[in-house]
């Protein structure tokens, strides 16, 4: 279930380059799964931003966003107390495995979501190695969180920064059986190409409504095209069959 | 009691004026998460063409001050699928009128589209925005000789249902195209639908939408809507349905004075998935504040008489 | 060292493509408490007739969602008091490029005004979006015909200005309208003038302009204005000032990427009078960010190539 | 001279029906005589709203305004803190005349630059009598803060709940030799109807820019159509000839 909540912001921290971290108060019973999104009206913009949900616990949301355009921008202003608008509990969420060796693979903000994937696989019980790729070492951000939840964590950055230098796939592990990964879509693709194993990839895509009634954020799956909101955001390798 | 928001489009009894828009309401179903439709006046279904369609490349969409510009490219699983599986389940939780929107690249797939649909809805609502596959690609809704032939075309078939034409505004004379569509047969119109418009991405340095221009929507083109609709309806009794940039219970009493009997909602209701019974809701109060009995007496109130 | 902000348009260079729009800077001494009118591009002077004209009965302005609608009705003193005096006023504090914008109701009325304007500026730019009470009211600039009668003969008589020509949006065909007014022989175009749009005041049950509808513009226009831009470059090679909606650095930029060689802004610099110097002083900035040396190299970088 | 100057709300508070007086912090140098209005950004709305100035010092600015329609509803949500754009020191204002008995009359809203004016003559000797028109008492401001500068007020109410029962023009002192006027059209015209003294009306019209760039807000003149925002908003009896 979704619905059109009234949230206030609680706080807005910058924890990495350009990087933030909103949290809000309000009713968070709309959500179910690690991998869904909200969709968050920002003043003086017409369109809501979709943001996926960083962590939430009962009466409590925390978004991370980095800034790239206008509207995200306009984000850095909102002060605690402030209240806005957002739709909550949009999109399927990642579909927990109970494969043996789970990798997660992160890139750039599509780290968003990745934490609260980690402590949910760690809840039942079983070891996810994680893969961060940021373009620089000042853009790291939830790698030391997901560390203290008990995951390992191996970073990539594109300029050496930190970690390995390169991108995700040059630092993924040698073992793995089922990967779940967000991020930019050449790094899913590049990833879909450098593996074999099964995997969920949680994708972005323009919306206006993010809760399926415009048809305005397809991609193409083997069912034909499917929306991103509603469907997704995430796909299973086989479904996008890329 | 006599219900305050009542309006007669047409033949048809609407429970109050407003009607979620065209593609912007799917098939009836992705609201319910967020408010019972039968409290709607009535709903329009997205455009349905004779085959299934894909639908456009994305990005589809794009923000613009006040507004939105889409570009689905009418996605949608065809007429055969809407009539045996969408208005079935629909009317397993929804009883009242229904608007269905049919479109088409030549002039046979909307007879056929609509022979099929005759009777199915209360509204065969007529989206002439398409480009005529036959014609260079100009749209049936910019040339008055090739709407006048479709409406023709398409009312010999349409004879249970009424027939509304939903004009485009990307024309110099909006009159002669209403003219056109009604002396063609047509029941009603429906004004506007979007307007062409384009965004460009400044990094990538080429149009937001993948496929350059698109529908330009929201309380953005509301002005031009009101004119349109009263340029129409000063020169031509004809039910109209409002369409274009409605965002409140205010835009909904002025489309209603500039002539229309019914108001459809469509972007707006997209980042606003409550705007609708909002706007419902607050009606009745708008109506007292400004001593009107019947919505129904505001229709076409600031014509020139 | 070169000035990144320079572009060339047609055969008058402007050290950046910022112009405040006809109509919105009156006749260039209104904004001297604001800033130096010596820091723009050029200025475009308030639409100018044979006659002096009192323009339409008040009020003029309502507002919308994004924008605002006018209905000045052409109020200027008449071209021989704006050449014996507004001209030789503005020249006592301004030195760059002047653009005479010229309304008529007859083609004899553009030719008079425009003779007698030749050379007195660098610019003249054609207003056709007024009515021709010659032929029952339907304004120059929504036929084609039409429009290529009152190129011709204007050009005819202007030929030490440029002559350009600025192109209502409220037509069907826009690159048609652009085609038949470059094969007249205009040195470039203004894309676009105003669309007609319509507020209505809910307790007068009125709209709200005098005249009914007016003129609509602000940012609410802006994807109009991109599309038109994109649609006539994409068609033809002529140097476009663009207008319509541009509120921001971001905003100029993307105009030009569209095709447009200088931009002008109208509404957004009545409502925020400083607009046009900030995007002057931002735009370096903004050029860095986006790795662009010169601010002409955008000038169409959006067009399918 | 004019300028657009950033106000900070120090106070947005009721004092009458539907009526707010909203103190402003900031520059107020453009400002040099009563009658002077200024146009205010408010958040959301496209063009800027025009408000006479009620009162004014160094640094401080007073607007007294009616909710009417959605901008000024807007404006009561205007808070301590809050900063806006301001178009200030804008319109001719009153020209103080040498009078011997002169006469302030105001409707309304119209009442609002009325305080200023009255403070002004009063500083320079001369003693008005002033005549205030409200729908109902609850409606009345002003008049009180005005009897305290020293000037005599009589008030009229349509509905007769305070002072004279009916119209401003059923209220006139039987001697006067001059009169300052602001308020509704209709009671502009219904004053110059009752008069035959010389006078200035301040009049109203709507406006884009306020500042004489775009001919949006003339009125008829004998000098043919004058803008309200430039050559006014204070014209007099000989310039209407109404
Ligand atoms: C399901 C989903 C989850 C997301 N989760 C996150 C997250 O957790 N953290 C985060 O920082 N970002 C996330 N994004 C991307 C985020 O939505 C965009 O960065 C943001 O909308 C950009 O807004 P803007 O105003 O700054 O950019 P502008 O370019 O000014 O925005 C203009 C329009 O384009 C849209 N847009 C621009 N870029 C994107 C994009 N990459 N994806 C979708 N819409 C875009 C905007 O929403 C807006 O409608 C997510 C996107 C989706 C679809
Ligand atoms: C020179 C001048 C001085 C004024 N001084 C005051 C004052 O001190 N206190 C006060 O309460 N009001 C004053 N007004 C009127 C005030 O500007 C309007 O009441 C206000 O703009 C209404 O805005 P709204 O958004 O509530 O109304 P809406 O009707 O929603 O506004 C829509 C548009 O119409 C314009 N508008 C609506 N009514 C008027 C009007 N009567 N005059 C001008 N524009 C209007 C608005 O500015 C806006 O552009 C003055 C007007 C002028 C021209
Ligand atoms: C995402 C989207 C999809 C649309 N799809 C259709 C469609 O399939 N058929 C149609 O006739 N109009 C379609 N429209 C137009 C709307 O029905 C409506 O007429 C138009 O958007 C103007 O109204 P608005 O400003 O309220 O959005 C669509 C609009 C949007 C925003
Ligand atoms: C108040 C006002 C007056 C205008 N007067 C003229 C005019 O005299 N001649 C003309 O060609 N255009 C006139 N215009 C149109 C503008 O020059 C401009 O082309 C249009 O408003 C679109 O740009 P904008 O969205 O930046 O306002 C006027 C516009 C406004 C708002
Ligand atoms: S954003 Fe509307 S269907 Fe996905
Ligand atoms: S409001 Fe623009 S000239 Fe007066």
């Amino acid at each position: 279930m979704s619905a059109d909540r009234i949230f206030e912001v609680a706080h807005n921290d910058p924890i990495a380059r350009d990087t933030y971290v909103l949290t809000l108060n309000g009713d968070t019973s709309d959500l179910t799964t690690p991998g869904q999104f909200v969709n968050v009206e920002v003043p003086g913009f017409y369109l809501r931003r979709p943001l996926s949900v960083a962590d939430w616990s009962a009466g409590e949301l925390q978004l991370i966003y980095k800034v790239l355009g206008q509207g995200t921008a306009a984000m850095t202003r909102m002060s605690p107390g402030d209240q806005t608008r957002i739709i909550s509990g949009l999109g399927n969420g990642f579909e927990i495995t109970e494969a043996e060796a789970p990798l997660i693979v992160g890139g750039g903000v599509g780290v968003a979501p990745l934490f609260a994937l980690a402590r949910e696989l760690l809840s039942r019980g079983q070891s996810p190695q994680v893969v961060l790729g940021f373009n620089s070492a000042d853009e790291v951000f939830s790698a030391e969180s997901i560390r203290e939840l008990g995951a390992s964590v191996a970073i990539a950055t594109v300029d050496g920064s930190e970690g390995t230098a390169g991108f995700v796939t040059d630092a993924l592990p040698s073992r793995f059986d089922y990967f779940y990964a967000c991020g930019p879509t050449p790094m899913l693709k590049a990833l879909a190409s450098a593996t074999e194993q099964p995997g969920q990839f949680s994708l972005e895509e323009r919306m206006a409504c993010g809760f399926g009634a415009c048809m305005g954020c397809v991609t193409n799956t083997v069912d034909g095209n499917q929306r991103v909101c509603k469907e997704g955001p995430v796909f299973s390798r086989e479904e996008l069959a890329w | 009691m006599v219900n305050p928001l009542a309006v007669q489009l047409g033949t048809t009894t609407l429970q109050n004026p407003l009607i979620p828009a065209s593609g912007c309401f799917g098939f009836g179903d992705e609201f319910l998460d967020f408010y019972d439709p039968n409290i709607l006046g009535a709903v329009a279904l997205k455009g349905t063409t004779r085959d299934a369609r894909d639908g456009n490349a994305t990005p589809r969409i794009a923000e613009t001050p006040a507004g939105m510009i889409n570009s689905i490219g009418l996605q949608n699983p065809g007429i055969d699928v809407v009539l045996s599986k969408k208005l079935p389940h629909l009317a397993t939780f929804y009883s009242q009128p229904v608007i269905l929107n049919i479109s088409g690249f030549s002039i046979d797939d909307y007879v056929a589209s609509c022979a099929a649909a005759d009777g199915k809805a209360e509204i065969i609502e007529l989206n002439v925005s398409c480009p005529n596959v036959h014609g260079g690609g100009i749209s049936f809704g910019s040339s008055c000789p090739l709407l006048v032939e479709v409406v023709r075309a398409v009312r010999e078939v349409v004879t249970q249902s009424q027939l509304f034409i939903k004009l485009s505004p990307n024309v110099t004379d909006i009159v002669e195209m209403a003219r056109g569509a009604v002396d063609a047969g047509a029941d009603g119109l429906t004004l506007i639908n979007t307007l062409l418009g384009m965004r460009i991405d400044l990094k990538r340095r080429h149009p937001v939408i993948a496929a350059g221009a698109g529908g330009f929507s929201g309380p953005a083109i509301f002005p031009i809507a009101v004119r349109m609709i009263h340029a129409v309806k000063s020169a031509i009794d004809v039910p109209i349905m409002g369409s274009g940039g409605v965002a409140s219970a205010s835009d909904a009493l002025e489309m209603m004075m500039a002539g229309a009997t019914a108001v459809q909602v469509g972007a707006e209701s997209l980042r606003d998935p409550m705007v609708i019974p909002r706007i419902i809701d607050e009606l009745p109060a708008l109506l007292d504040e400004l001593e009107i009995d019947q919505i129904a007496d505001v229709i076409g109130e600031a014509l020139a008489s």
